[in-house]
């Protein structure tokens, strides 16, 4: 167990309330990869959608250290930290339906949910496309000193991309307020990461001068108390950072990934979801310090599942954008 | 197609097809990509490959395009013939060093003394609700290529032919294969041995009133217009250059040249993409035959929307290809 | 080109003197690439940039084409103007994920939220003797791409108000130099403030005979040959589209339509290149004045090879040109 | 000084006669390049070249450790690893001066050597260009059990690209007999490299997982002690390596780079002429052991003067190809 060094904060009144405020987040999250899931399911989604659920510590850890100018980019599977850096659940879900009350209009889908108003630059459907982008905007806030940070979330499978050292070099010889978080949930779609990434995934971003570091990705406590302390050094100008949450992804890779014995095992995330899980090991924490109990739990999961109803009807109802729409915006 | 041809198979199986027996026959062929080996692929195109040939020639690599693609650059300089997967054709973008400098360029710059008989399969195809990052047909890229030749199968018999021929060509070759068919277009496959050489257009069907140059994806739509064309008693021929280098610009030539009208079809952007090639090709070669402008079909000139209705509006379809048909021969 | 215009410049002073401007003028305006600042670049263009506006603004980078790309996309969307300085047009391979799959698609995907203001400024042309790697014209690529724009100015007089044109842009440009003009072609330029528009061909020698489209390096050989088809008592008509995206179909079709014969001369490859789609379009849109098929003429489909002899071979010339254009016009 | 531990070889007879070898290469290597420069100088050469006098202990020393069928990849600096690897200075100023008997029949040029007979996979112009290349061939090696090892020759600058940490992990994780070998010669083009490296250079191989050093790039018996240690590692299995060679250019950038005081300075570029010459330190400790005296210098300087000078006039006599080579060899 954690003690309370490393958890500064967890005896003041304030911050029983983040933690329960993260608490709740990540049953937003978690709830609504569920109704994706769902609308999936029922045929209600086009195309598929990468559930972010078991991850949920990570998105939240670090997006509760941020401003809400602060800068995000995402990925394919980033419902978790558009959610968690402020979005709002009734056009998340009408993105993912193609909708006109979508954040994109409908044009990006799941895979690519941008909102300017919460300093998300865009969730990415390629592999470690993003991480220039974030890179770039760590560059604009040194340039025009607006003291912003830049978070740069990305699975290890983007490891593989070269295009993640050369931005990490960029970084760190510019010192850019940017932190590169690497989700590790083991898996590389149906490749298990150990037989896709050689040496030591910590020395990498160490390897160009990056302060590095690895955490328990499912305990939101250590993520949050980590991406604190890396946000506040990349505010204050030294420099980039690299943090390697280690998580685990409970469902496929995609919606459709649904017999998943031959690349990893059902004990193996029985045990995940049984034994590290991020809500209900955040949950423990709040009850053992007495800090809440399963009467307020509830209350948050049925809030949030109603929530989460209540935005699914608002984007299975809402419009599609109208035909006319394709051609607009291809040029600003 | 022989006689024979009673075996029907789908697209998907005529590509493993093609690959277990270039494998068989010649121990230098091997294949490299992600999840291609247990899984695959994600669109299953490999299944049961790696346990016939095992992971020593069913290469799971990590994600990186340009690593791997240059890697079997390599490897085909120096005694292999390496197969590599690109899942998505729009991922091609981190390949074009390794296939336009490098790939490409190595025979004509050693003065012909190392030659790189390597094939790229990738996909082109949109209308899989997969948004702008996964939707693209960026064949014409290559096309534009000396030194690369690029394969475009419309048939499950072409794809196992070509593909073949793909295998033994001693020259870089890209393989594209429209997604959208893998799973979905049945079609006669001989069981014995056979390949067809490249540059050598098929006429999918005869007709005499307009010709249909139809590539990959667009043969099937051009088909279907064709019925519709037949039925409002217009004669429409639909042929299928089948590779868009070399090109088989005699066989176009006299297909227009019969006709008189032309529509170039190609799910590509046709703007500086293959549909400018061919219609220059034939607006050229068959400047005193043509009794209309050559018409134009491609992808809409806009990233591809997630949005269903929108994403529909940017291919070509039967109906829109019957009604531009109908216009071309004064019947609108 | 206004009256006062007695100043003349080079291209590359033409060029520099537009950057400098732009960045006098905005504040958010910025350099990067290899080797920019103190160097000047290595062909010396943006000599003394660094000088006036420091090295915060005119930033040397490692050798990462695709990481400081990726950079400036995020940079340009985030509130700067970056102007990135690609050396040689044979490394926009390494670009092509950061302009075709980010860059170009940023806008729409996120539903005309987010937007890339950036320039990226590189080379074309051969006959430098620098071979296969250092010499392409891929211009096509990126005009092939719906959501970038590109710009082949052919004299200092265009460069500069095309570049300013460019920086003020709210899209991302990409702007290409022949690296033969740099410091050989000069021509006059007006001390006063202009941009030019996008789209907006340029008739840069009227004539009656026949059309000669011609971009970047190919106007000057162009010219040549008009020069030459006076003597030979044949009036060409030089026209420059300036633009390849937007593209300036209605004054190109216009002039065909007047002469009725047509070459298309661009540096590229011809084949599924520039000069295909304007054939296409000029052969569609003058269907019905042409006297005779267009012709075009580019690059031989070939690696640049680095033999003085072979490389001055691969590319048009005046009196290549010249005999191409008598025989058009029956006379050769 | 060196211990004799470290050259363990330093007192048999062979040992001698291998210095003395390796002395007379790092002497061909110098004078080789002098004569470039002469050519350049003398307009004879066309394009420009970039000379590696100051780097021969590297070329050599590392070579030196390879069989005759082992690979090697090379840079746009690439004169000295072609000669350490058994190119003829006759052919190779062929292919210099663009003549057909050239390596490359004059399609290649100085920056693109390349020869089978010798192992030499090709120079490459594109920085880092050759990495997948070099790969690729300790693939086939592994895969044919041919028990070859590819070497892999580039600058720091290479550092910055991408691919080659894309390709590093790909050697790790399959072990394969490719050693990685950093030329840090200080500069790329015109910047420092420590403006543009971040972070350690051996702990970007060794983040890898491969095995990493550094060396003396100028002592060629500690280059070579270090390669054959590394070689004889990879030839056994045992996986990749990655070598940086401290070392130091004496010329500019390129031939024509003449005034660089504006980066590095005179007296810089004496102390590495006068303090960290290679021949000098190897000549200097063959002396000192009383295995050699000025006497065999002098007389090995002198033959290889005129073994240049011959080999420059053969060429400068060799014809250039004949104009319809420009199209062979684009396909094989
Ligand atoms: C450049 C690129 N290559 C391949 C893919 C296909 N792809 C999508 S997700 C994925 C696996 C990503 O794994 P990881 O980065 O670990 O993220 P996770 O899915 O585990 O969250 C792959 C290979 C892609 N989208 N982009
Ligand atoms: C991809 C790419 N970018 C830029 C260049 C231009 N360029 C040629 S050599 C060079 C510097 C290379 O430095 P380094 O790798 O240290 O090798 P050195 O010249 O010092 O031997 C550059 C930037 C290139 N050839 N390829
Ligand atoms: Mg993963
Ligand atoms: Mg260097």
């Amino acid at each position: 167990m954690t003690t309370a060094a490393h958890h500064p904060e967890a005896d003041s009144k304030i911050s029983v309330e983040h933690w329960l405020r993260m608490y709740r987040q990540m049953v937003s999250i978690r709830l609504f990869e569920e109704q994706v899931n769902e609308l999936y399911t029922r045929a209600l989604m086009p195309g598929l959608a990468h559930l972010y659920a078991g991850e949920e510590a990570v998105a939240v850890g670090i997006c509760e250290a941020l401003r809400p100018d602060d800068y995000i980019t995402s990925t394919h599977r980033g419902h978790g930290h558009c959610l968690a850096k402020g979005a709002s659940p009734d056009r998340m879900f009408a993105e993912l339906l193609g909708k006109e009350a979508g954040y994109c209009r409908g044009k990006g889908g799941s895979m690519h949910i941008a909102d300017p108003a919460t300093g998300n630059l865009g969730a990415n459907a390629i592999v470690a496309g993003s991480v220039g982008i974030a890179t770039g905007a760590a560059f604009s806030a040194k340039r025009l000193g607006t003291n912003q940070v830049a978070v740069c979330f990305f699975g290890e499978g983007a490891l593989g991309q070269g295009v993640l050292y050369e931005v990490m070099n960029l970084a760190q010889l510019w010192k850019l307020p940017v932190i590169y978080v690497c989700e590790n949930n083991l898996y590389t779609e149906y490749t298990h990461y150990s037989e896709t990434t050689a040496g030591d995934i910590v020395a990498r971003g160490a390897a160009f001068g990056l302060h590095a570091e690895s955490v328990d990705g499912q305990d939101v406590r250590v993520v949050h108390d980590t991406a604190t302390r890396l946000v506040e050094r990349a505010r204050q100008g030294q420099g980039p950072a690299f943090l390697c949450c280690n998580t685990y992804r409970y469902s496929g890779h995609h919606v459709g990934d649904i017999n998943r014995e031959y690349y990893r095992s059902k004990q193996e995330e029985q045990r995940w979801k049984s034994e590290r899980d991020p809500i209900k090991l955040l949950g423990d924490w709040l009850s053992q310090q007495k800090f809440a109990d399963s009467v307020l739990f509830d209350s948050i999961h049925s809030q949030v599942k109603s929530e989460m109803e209540k935005a699914v009807k608002f984007a299975i109802a809402a419009p599609y954008p109208s035909p006319e729409e394709v051609e607009q915006d291809v040029y600003a | 197609m022989p006689e024979a041809a009673h075996r029907e198979l789908t697209f998907a199986q005529a590509v493993r097809e093609a690959l277990a027996e270039e494998m068989r026959r010649d121990s230098r062929v091997c294949i490299f990509g992600e999840d291609v080996a247990e899984a695959g692929t994600p669109f299953k195109v490999l299944s049961g490959l790696v346990e016939e040939f095992g992971t020593e020639r069913v290469v799971d690599t990590p994600i990186s395009e340009a690593g791997f693609t240059g890697l079997a650059v390599g490897a085909a300089m120096t005694g292999l013939r390496p197969v590599v997967d690109i899942m998505f054709g729009d991922f091609i973008t981190l390949t074009m060093d390794q296939m336009a400098n490098q790939a490409a360029k190595v025979h004509y710059m050693s003065g012909g003394k190392w030659k790189v008989p390597m094939v790229m399969r990738t996909t082109l195809g949109a209308t899989r609700r997969s948004a702008a990052q996964h939707s693209q047909s960026l064949h014409a890229w290559f096309s534009h290529v000396p030194g690369l030749k690029v394969v475009l199968p419309s048939t499950p018999y072409d794809a196992k032919g070509l593909l073949k021929t793909a295998i033994r060509d001693e020259n870089p070759v890209v393989f594209f294969e429209d997604k959208m068919m893998h799973h979905k277009l049945k079609g006669p496959v001989p069981s014995e041995e056979y390949t067809i050489p490249f540059g050598v257009a098929d006429v999918k069907r005869a007709g005499s009133d307009i010709t249909l140059v139809a590539t990959s994806s667009m043969v099937q739509v051009a088909l279907g217009a064709a019925a519709l064309l037949e039925a409002a008693g217009i004669s429409a021929e639909v042929i299928d250059p089948r590779t868009t280098w070399p090109l088989d610009e005699a066989s176009l030539i006299e297909s227009a040249r019969k006709t008189s009208r032309v529509i170039v079809m190609d799910e590509g952007y046709g703007r500086y993409g293959v549909t400018a090639e061919i219609a220059a090709v034939i607006a050229e070669g068959a400047f005193y035959d043509l009794d209309a402008p050559v018409k134009r079909m491609g992808a809409m000139h806009v990233p591809i929307p997630f949005s269903p209705p929108l994403e529909d509006a940017t291919v070509p379809t039967e109906q829109s290809v019957f009604e531009a048909a109908q216009a071309l021969c004064g019947r609108s």
